[in-house]
């Protein structure tokens, strides 16, 4: 009931794990069974190996977190000799996410992941707030965002989705220029930019100042942006933000997601996408549907733009 | 206290919580999942707030009961305490690598401040007594001392107000050379000190850090921090670490 | 010691109720002294009386609320008439919020204000997200906005404050542009744009389909655009968004706020804004500071920009 | 129960929680805050979620005590029902225009739905007895009634699975002709429906309505309901309407 196609690919379920928040999948592996889930997004990948931000890299807020962990990851190269073949064994989907410093860079993680047996899907990071060269540069700007998807899609024979930021200047505009660049889904939302001080030391709490902000909190604002970025685009559309049960999931399906993804939520309490697709499983069965497309994008009140 | 592979139990029962000082406190839980000294769980015991688990080390070990130490510092432990016997507790663990206990061997000291002491009681049941020193610091009433006294461990306190044992910190009791190897759990700025104090005297030592995590498991990567050989991950490389590798005070 | 100078116009202390959240302070008054409050935000007024929005008009989300109100008011006149006479013997600062559907309302409206004697400041609100035809739409693109000002400006002999949109496109341009149109302040932030669904009914929460969000959960995003705003203009920030405690306040005023603003806090506890006050005060007392302008925008390891 | 001015406790005493059904507690606070029936306040009895307090009705008023009737619909009220004697909850109150009893005169009927009887205790005890009938429907098991049987009021009881008196909906019983003036207060749709009934026959109606609340003050403006005088606030300027004012199904 739950099988869902994005961009070709076949997912047993919706339900994703986002990037950052499952490592390569192995990682929970320990704890639950991650072979139920529709796929698994890796980590933020970048072509050369990364030591990720100094400092602290967590602090809670009302209903969220805020990360400063900068896309520390083995690289690309150490991605595919090490992870890969576990993470094939893991009977899910496989999403790699690509972060980059500049174009170069991301033009050729993406080459790389598009000839890698076991890739299912590039999802391309324009978006992460943590990174001072680049990412989230380029994630702002519709112009540019554009520029950097159309490169990339050059290379990629894989199915390219493309993860926007909520702190884009227009995210309809962003999500439209992406498409138009080549794109065939985007995911969205990536974390806030937010602050927090410490107001005993007087000053910031991470040593970048500002931080990605995640979880329950953004979720009424995420939703929004899902539902009128899928009003404006033709691609599939994944929804992520705050996820946190099985009715959070549904609101973004009825607001235009195809599929979505669970980060932050994770941490809370490990089994929490198991318990959204049992919960997702149920309410198919109860309300007869076949197909959770039945219910998908259905404020269809207001006409596609 | 064999090594068992780590599991998630949503409602885990509360055995006891028993108050142990004004802010220390030891719960002990109904499961089967075990551990090994100086591995840790991740707790929670609330609906929502703070969003978090939290990591707590292994106090204690049997074969189906866990047993926490832990003081109040904030909010999610302050929740903690308020569990009672037969309320319910999240955890997932054992997690994390421990102790190194096989390069435990000759006169081993355990240097502890604070609560720093909660995973040295299920690491000294697994030492030979005669060879176990504890100098174990705190700011004024000592707690988990005695049990450690049960084991005939040699037990040296020190306390900040001078309420108890030697007046001062317990680093200024410590003298590395008449060790042969060392394990510390406390404070960082305490245990920079007792690695710095292993270094020059060449005792290997163990030290088990503290970070802020989410994952617990070595998926989010927000509990790094420096060594020598490049950023590693408290919760799932750690938290116990060789004391030479680590980059204190960065 | 919180005796704070907000374009000239004296203030108790730097804490103010925020706009739609506080009535015109006689509501309130009913259950503590608001006379100790620094300042008085009305409910957002606009030239013509309106009714707001049907439906549905708040929604609790996770440490936060979405409400539709839609500037909901008896309109400049009656107020003028009626509930300023009133708010004068509160004996506190009195900003009027002001609302438009378009340029002439905005210019008639604040000129009436700025005549009316009693009147501290008008803070002009360009970016409530609930009203269809105008309000945000001012508030997204620097440009725009910029007209708003420069027009109402020439009417307002009062100080003026810009009330910014965490939706602009881009904040700090937004600010800029305000700045330089002649604002005497900014405030920020309002309600982000937000969606909620009704997964029964199979539509959106509100009849207006998104709304706006407010309260803690917004505080991280808030605090980081306060503190890029700060830095990037001459003129007094005041800081609003989920400011719970003193030591929410206390952070917006080390992201560089000179006052701040409470909404949503007050609905969960009607005192908040006096137990802000009272920590406020207990913190200059153990720091030793004479004034909290000390610890203002002490983030100030970035250069200003 | 004369009208005094509303107060803000933040920590107000429980002095009682009762259960009177699977769902139906009563909760009686120690406060000298006082109310008229019709009146409501705003309670919170927890820390952080939900994040609004809640408004319930005045179920009954003495000197320093006040005592609420409600049902567990959400998470605000099931933390409500956790409260035990001793607790602590926040409240602001009495807030709203209660019922206009000064146009209560004649053979007056009481017409309620479910949880809708709350406030009418403390109503009735203002009214002469004889006067007054309380028509009270109820899902299934009846409660709060015999304490208006009490006041010698003339109860009858109508149940949907028919457990207890006539089977069906209060209205189906409820006549408006035998009645000078009617009060009402339960679910939108059989308010609606008793408001229709006494608009045909001509007889007056209050009605005590229900919405979504954030200030309870008259602040916020979320708690609207279309009148025929233009919108107004449940809070404020209610919660206690004349039925023939409200724009029924709007
Ligand atoms: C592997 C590991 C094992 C631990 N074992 C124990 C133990 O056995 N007994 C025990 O009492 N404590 C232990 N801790 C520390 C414990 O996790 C923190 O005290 C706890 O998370 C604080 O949560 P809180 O909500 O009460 O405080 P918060 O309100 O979150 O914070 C209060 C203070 O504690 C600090 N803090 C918060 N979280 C952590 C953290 N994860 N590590 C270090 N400092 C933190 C904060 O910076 C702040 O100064 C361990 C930590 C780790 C990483
Ligand atoms: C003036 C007034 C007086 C009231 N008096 C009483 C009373 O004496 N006894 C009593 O049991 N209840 C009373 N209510 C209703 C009570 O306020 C709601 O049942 C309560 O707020 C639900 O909160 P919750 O967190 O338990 O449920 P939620 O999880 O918030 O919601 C559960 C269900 O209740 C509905 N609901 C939530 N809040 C309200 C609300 N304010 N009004 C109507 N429906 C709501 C929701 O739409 C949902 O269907 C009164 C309401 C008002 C406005
Ligand atoms: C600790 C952490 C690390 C993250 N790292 C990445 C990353 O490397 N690449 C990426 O695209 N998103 C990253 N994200 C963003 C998440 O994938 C997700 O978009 C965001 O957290 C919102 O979803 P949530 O509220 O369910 O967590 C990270 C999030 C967290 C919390
Ligand atoms: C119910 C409600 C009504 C509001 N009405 C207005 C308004 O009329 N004009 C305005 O400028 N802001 C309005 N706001 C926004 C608040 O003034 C404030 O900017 C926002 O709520 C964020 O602050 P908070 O998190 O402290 O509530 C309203 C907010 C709420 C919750
Ligand atoms: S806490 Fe997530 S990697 Fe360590
Ligand atoms: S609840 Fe705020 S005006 Fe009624």
């Amino acid at each position: 009931m739950l099988e869902t196609t994005l961009c070709g690919v076949t997912l047993k379920n919706p339900v994703i794990a986002a990037s950052g928040t499952f490592g390569f999948g192995a990682e929970y592996s320990q704890l639950f069974d991650v072979g139920r889930l529709g796929g698994i997004c890796t980590k933020g990948l970048t072509l050369h190996p990364r030591e990720g931000n100094p400092g602290l890299r967590v602090w809670e807020t009302p209903a969220g977190m805020m990360n400063s962990v900068g896309l520390q990851n083995p690289g690309i190269p150490v991605f595919l000799e090490r992870e890969l073949p576990r993470m094939r064994t893991l009977g899910t989907a496989i999403i790699a996410n690509v972060g980059g410093g500049d174009l170069e860079e991301y033009i050729e993680g993406v080459r790389l992941l598009s000839n890698a047996d076991g890739v299912d899907i590039v999802e391309l990071n324009i978006s992460c707030p943590n990174v001072h060269e680049g990412g989230m540069a380029f994630g702002i700007n519709s112009e540019v965002a554009a520029g950097v998807v159309g490169a990339v899609r050059r290379v990629c024979s894989k199915p390219l989705m493309v993860k926007l930021s909520p702190n884009a200047e227009d995210i309809t505009a962003m999500a439209i220029a992406c498409e138009q660049a080549g794109a065939d889904a985007v995911s969205l939302v990536n974390t806030f930019k937010a602050l927090a001080i410490d107001i005993h030391a007087r000053k910031a709490v991470f040593d970048n100042v500002t931080a990605g902000l995640s979880g329950p909190c953004i979720k009424p604002i995420a939703l929004r942006m899902v539902w009128e970025v899928a009003r404006a685009v033709h691609i599939p559309v994944v929804g992520i933000g705050g996820i946190a049960t099985w009715q959070d999931a549904l609101e973004f399906i009825m607001a235009g997601a195809t599929a979505v993804q669970v980060g932050t939520a994770t941490f809370v309490k490990p089994t929490t996408m198991l318990e959204i697709i049992d919960g997702l499983e149920r309410y198919c069965a109860n309300e007869h549907l076949t197909s959770l497309a039945t219910v998908c994008n259905i404020l269809g009140t207001v006409p596609k733009l | 206290m064999t090594s068992s592979s780590p599991a998630y139990v949503e409602g885990a029962t509360v055995l006891s919580q028993e108050r142990l000082t004004e802010d220390v406190y030891r719960l002990t839980v109904a499961t089967t999942t075990g551990g090994t000294p100086g591995q840790f769980y991740m707790l929670r015991a609330w609906e929502r707030e703070p969003l978090l688990a939290r990591p707590i080390s292994v106090h204690n070990v049997e074969e189906d009961i866990v047993s926490f130490l832990y003081q109040v510092r904030g909010r999610g432990t302050e929740l903690l305490a308020r569990l009672e016997q037969g309320g319910k507790v999240a955890l997932s663990g054992p997690l994390g690598h421990g102790f190194r206990t096989e390069g435990l061997r000759g006169r081993i000291a355990i240097v502890t401040g604070g609560i720093g002491i909660a995973p040295m009681f299920c690491l000294a049941r697994t030492l030979p007594p005669g060879d176990v020193t504890v100098i174990a610091g705190f700011r004024s009433h000592p707690y988990a001392v005695a049990q450690l006294v049960d084991l005939s461990v040699d037990v040296r306190v020190t306390t900040e107000d001078g309420c108890n044992g030697t007046r001062g910190f317990c680093t200024a009791i410590f003298d590395p050379h008449v060790y042969d190897t060392v394990v510390t759990c406390g404070p960082m700025p305490m245990m920079a000190r007792v690695a710095h104090l292993c270094a020059e005297a060449g005792v290997p030592c163990q030290a088990s850090l503290e970070a802020h995590m989410a994952c617990g498991v070595g998926a989010c990567l927000v509990c790094s921090c420096p060594t020598v050989l490049g950023n590693k991950l408290v919760c799932a490389d750690g938290p116990v670490f060789d004391a030479a590798e680590v980059i204190w005070h960065a």
